[in-house]
């Protein structure tokens, strides 16, 4: 084991981790990475031909709505671990490396679901003013992820074949732990939506979330229209909001200032 | 201050600020590359994105309350494309500066993410960046280091023009719309409410995707509960669960962590029971799961 | 004949007739109804078996907006009576019985379309403040159904298998006639609709009854929605509702009592 | 007094009677197990709705002719689902009793039952009936008698429970929310008939079922008349059909009575002539169906 | 060559061009114009039977929104040409003028995407209230479609089969005119909306035009409805005007008559 | 005189002209035929509409400069279905009568042009024309004269009678309906223009054809940039190329004429470069056409 590489490969990744969300979001792509984790590992060609054909292979696969695809960056590491360390063929080396994107997976929704409880920390660093506590809050975040990959990333060079069968495992006789993660990390917008709600909704506006749910329920469930769901929305809400303005102008203008208000419906 | 922070409707001054200079946006513009350093499933962005604007806000709201009350609203759940982020900066911070009422600034907020969302993953990650990739890949696959160094450039640089681009340009149209409005400043804060409502109803449907995978066991024909749900209404449990968080919240005065905390033991128990969708192995197995 | 088994046969098909529809909507069905017909004929187990098997036939087959799937009494006795009396097997009865159980469809039908004419009696009760009025209509309308069901469950007893070639040749012969009663039968809730109309339909609001039918026709001719297409017109429903309501409350609170009303549009 | 009972506006004595007791609820409520007694296809479970409520009527309008303008309007085209009526009722009784205008009257209960009627349907008829029988049916194939009495008490229990639980919940609803309303008693009517005529527009399409069946001859490619309507707009036949009976009602002084007539005829003789779709053979052979 | 026959068809050929847009809309058709070919060539019996064939293969292509289905005069004229003067069978005749159907397509399209130009000429009449002016317009608009069209009746009479040819090369080297001719076409009447627009939109109105876009966009793509779309929109658009104009009824009687006016918003 | 009266609201006399006589409505029904004699891509059938009504509006306006406004916009996109145009003339003609503001005018003729044009599609083009040709075809084939005649008569006939027909019947609709709508004019023509304003949006949908057949080269699978184009929003182009024109007649104050020379330009050097769909061969040829 070669102490050198090794923690060139978790400075990396530590760095590609942080990437894959923040920073460039392109240096963390098998595509860049590979060849750089090639040049930490001594073998740049092999990182060039691995990343071109996982770059090939990704094309895609993007997060979308926060929702995740198999992790490129815990990907990438080990299919260049089992490449240039283990000898494998580029081809072998990506099946083999498939797992571990696919527990990748697991852990960035594990640490998005469970992150969300900083939040109340900075909830609180914003309701003291305090930007140093918002620094901290997003510092903390990146290091966090960063270290964790940086482990699995050794982890990965010390140990590819074992963790690559106990990972195997654990994906079988635990599966409904990860199941159980994802399904309350989809849920944890909900929070979000609410506590927009919250303040937002007014009792007199309630009419327009209904409707607005319903219309985007129409919309989306039209194949050719669901990826366009939001800009029609954005469509249709600006021409309701714009005439609601009009009206509530038309009626102050007529009235000069009058004595009723305009919230105070329902 | 905290509580009451929260829930203000206006800044204690109203006086608008100096506008934000070249420097100060591109900062910001800099600063929007960490949009996502917190990313998180309650808030997804808003971290980063407060930290993003965070000097203008400073900048704008220099007496200490004012500030408060902004960095707790930018607090909001928040999420768009983070290629066009700048643009929903841009428009936000004239608002800011201008001391519009809140509601305003949280509704145009909300009707600028939602879409562009939408439209920057169609745009980049689905059309853009397969096209660099399929442009690029051949090269680094013959051994050729032109390729990454090509990917990582063009991919870069179109995005960093992107954002510089959009922060200045929004910022200006914001700050030219912004006379008309407050002249009649409560019935534009009253529209704009409603454009975001009615956007965070549609979040709803585009954004939640709990399903379940119960069959209800019925001899021969199990029934598929998911689908009887969908006859009710589609992204019936969506809309369930918002319901309950802002139940919680609102009504029974929960903090957003507990509701995390509640929504993570719905979902790990009700993976035990496999009620959630997924592709997992329930704990308890009761009912099975008709061959396709 | 036995003569006591008629008569307690008469009795139980006068009593499903009208739960069908009325009471428990549960004594009727096969699983129930079944097994007390084999009571009365002397043969439980036979009723429960054919129960069973009926119920499991028909499930999923309930009376949705008014729309008559076969009728599942008639379909009751006659298996009943086969499975029981004439000593054929339970898949057989069954089958022997499904002519039935559409002609039940046919004359279920085709009272429900001529008891529309019972409305203007239960109008005229109404508005001479006459409850008993009221309660009369309803018990001649559970009557005559029971009366005759019971009536066909008799003839069924006697001449079974006579009736079932009769009842074949006039469904060839006379459709006609069904095709036309079913036909006017689906046409009677617009005489009902154009009722509610004339009443509330007030000129000025034709534009939301025709907004209501074009947006009721988007939603219902998206396959995925079409069974929410009542729950979601209630959403947008209410939606446009309480925009109206806030707009005119705000019209009135900054003028305080005007001197124009709401409807002085078109 | 007759006719100008059906078109008032309002109840003569507009003093809110005194609150229904929970036994009048109660006995209300077992009467709505017999809301389809007097079922027929012109106003569907009218009177059997209005025999639910008479018993609180009678309590409400002590006036004669209150309950006769009350009774009238009741009298309407109803229908929702048997299980889910009582929350209509509720609803419908706590406005009576604060003596409301007939039209909010009318609207509130057009826009409950709709939707009601959709979601019982697919809750009852097409996921806990299925349910049920499934769980007893092999059980009385067994020869076991536990198979209907389970079966009757589950399916009969269910819908009694909720009954009485949706009466009073909805009764307590209604009376909580009248208040409120009241002060603003001719706008909410307007907002309430607009939302009742959007659900009768809505009903048109939703339980209008006509369709005609008629090929045009057209040498080898005959033409299919309602696919050519459809291109007009889909439930045009209803729709028409509607507008013709309005028509009949408002403009000709039609009674329903007749309107009924004239649609039998049109049934019958459309039928003769193969007009309306079915599975019958008609008696004049005019046009031939395609194989499929 | 007869001369006489040569007229006769430049003739009727030059009125079928112009009744296929003006006129009867009904001349035009292969089952009136053949047989009156057929007479101008003395042929009136292949005029019959080539007119009849043809009109039941054209069922159903006829100029929707202004788009062209293969030109049936064109065709027409060719069909019968090659049917009574080259002898051909009516099928074979029919095969043949396909493509000169198709090039007469691309010919009224070219026209049409050209005659733009003439609407300034009519602008100006317009403006200067000068009625001659707009009908030398439609004058001169209807003579050149005939004249072009009596044209290629006579070149298609002289030299049918050589014609036949060309055409089929022009159509492959050079079909990339055609297709930028159609495009261009096919964006004209943008312009004629953006005309509308510029006068209509007051910047108030922008919403309903985008939501007019969305509900087309989503009525448009569900299957069943799109060909109901303008009829549904114009149902939604009439509730939507007619509630605007109740709300401003009410706002002005009200008040009287007051100090602001309805286009007062954004 | 020409500049303003392109933008007059109003005409200059405002009294009510003479109703027109049976004899102009016919004169104009007949001129009705040439609806499309001087049809274009651009307005489509804009100039015969205006020379079918010009014998009315020359009775009306008796003044020079009304009669060149109303010119000037009736001058207008129009397009509809030629056998019901007569029923936008009448109700045209009776609003020009009483000197409708030209706003009003403008949007009732756009919201019934547009759907009348899909009706009349429907229910001419494609169900009567094909039933009448089916009918007299074989007639023709079998040599009989009957055949063109019958067809003729029929086609020819038919159109006639609903002209006229049309006509009269909605230019008394239009007066009739005009009385109450001028005491509330004002009101009147903001509501007639939301409804004209909505309809041209869907125009740009339903009119708009423009697709582009690019592939975009990407190693093994090339990416088809319609299909991206429409997950951001289906008729993309349509709306562009409309924004486009707009921007141009409205902020650069390009007559009509010449923005149809750049679409004239933009449409040929696209197809050059294969950009268009469509039939036809690029000159450059730079992408490939994956097999279907
Ligand atoms: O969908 C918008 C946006 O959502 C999340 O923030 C991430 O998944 C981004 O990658 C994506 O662009
Ligand atoms: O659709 C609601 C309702 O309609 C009718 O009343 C009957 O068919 C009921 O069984 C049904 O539940
Ligand atoms: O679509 C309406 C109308 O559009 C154009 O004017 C022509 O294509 C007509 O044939 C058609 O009826």
């Amino acid at each position: 084991m070669d102490v050198i590489q090794v923690i060139l490969l978790a400075v990396v990744t530590f760095i590609f981790a942080i990437d894959q969300f923040s920073l460039t979001e392109t240096l963390y792509r098998p595509m860049v990475a590979c060849p750089i984790i090639g040049l930490c590992l001594g073998d740049l060609n092999t990182g060039l031909v691995v990343g071109g054909t996982y770059e090939l292979m990704m094309v895609g696969n993007m997060p979308v709505g926060g929702a995740q695809p198999p992790n490129a960056v815990l990907g990438a590491v080990v299919a260049m671990v089992f490449a240039v360390k283990s000898g494998m063929g580029v081809e072998a080396a990506l099946g083999s490396s498939i797992i571990f994107a696919v527990f990748g997976q697991y852990v960035v929704t594990t640490v998005f679901t469970i992150m969300s409880g900083l939040m109340s920390k900075a909830d609180k660093a914003a309701e003291e003013a305090n930007p140093a506590g918002i620094t901290q809050v997003t510092v903390v975040s990146m290091g966090l992820l960063g270290a964790l990959f940086a482990v699995l990333a050794i982890l990965a060079y010390t140990g590819g074949t074992q963790a690559a069968e106990m990972l195997n495992e654990v994906q079988e006789s635990a599966s409904w732990i990860m199941g159980g993660l994802s399904a309350a990390g989809g849920m944890m917008r909900f929070v979000g939506f609410a506590i927009l709600m919250k303040i937002m909704l007014s009792s007199d506006l309630w009419g327009f979330f209904l409707a607005g749910f319903a219309m985007a329920n129409i919309i989306s469930n039209i194949e050719v229209l669901a990826n366009s769901t939001m800009i029609l929305m954005a469509f249709i809400g600006f021409a309701i909001a714009l005439f609601d303005f009009q009206v509530n102008v038309n009626i102050k203008n007529r009235v000069g200032s009058g004595t009723g208000g305009t919230s105070d419906g329902i | 201050m905290a509580s009451n922070v929260k829930e203000a409707a206006k800044y204690t001054d109203l006086t608008p600020a100096a506008p934000l200079s070249k420097a100060d946006l591109n900062k910001m513009t800099w600063r929007s590359l960490q949009l996502q350093s917190a990313f998180n499933y309650e808030r997804m962005q808003a971290a980063g994105w407060l930290w993003g604007i965070l000097p203008g806000l400073e900048k704008i709201h220099t007496n200490k309350e004012d500030l408060a009350i902004s960095m707790s609203h930018n607090m909001d759940f928040f999420n768009t494309h983070p290629y066009l982020v700048t643009f929903v900066m841009g428009i936000v911070l004239s608002l800011e500066q201008q001391k519009a009422d809140i509601a305003t600034i949280r509704s145009v907020r909300v009707a600028a993410m939602g879409p562009l969302g939408g439209i920057g993953d169609a745009l980049f990650w689905y059309t853009f960046m397969p096209i660099v990739a399929g442009i690029t890949a051949t090269m680094a696959i013959d051994g050729s280091l032109v390729g990454p160094i090509l990917y990582f450039v063009i991919a870069f640089g179109v995005q960093m023009v992107l954002r510089f681009w959009l922060m200045s340009w929004s910022y200006k149209l914001g700050s030219n719309a912004i006379g008309i409005l407050t002249k009649n400043a409560k019935e534009f804060t009253r529209s704009a409410s409603i454009l975001g409502v009615f956007i965070i109803g549609a979040m709803v449907v585009t954004f939640g995707g709990t399903t379940t995978r119960i069959w209800i066991p019925n001899g021969d024909n199990p029934i598929n509960l998911q689908g009887q749900l969908d006859t009710i209404f589609p992204k019936m449990l969506p809309f369930a669960i918002t319901m309950l968080c802002y139940w919680l919240i609102k009504k029974k005065n929960f903090t957003p962590v507990k509701v995390i905390l509640v929504l993570l033991v719905i979902g790990i128990v009700g993976a035990i029971f496999g009620v959630w969708a997924g592709d997992y192995t329930p704990l308890v197995d009761w009912y099975t799961v008709p061959a396709a």
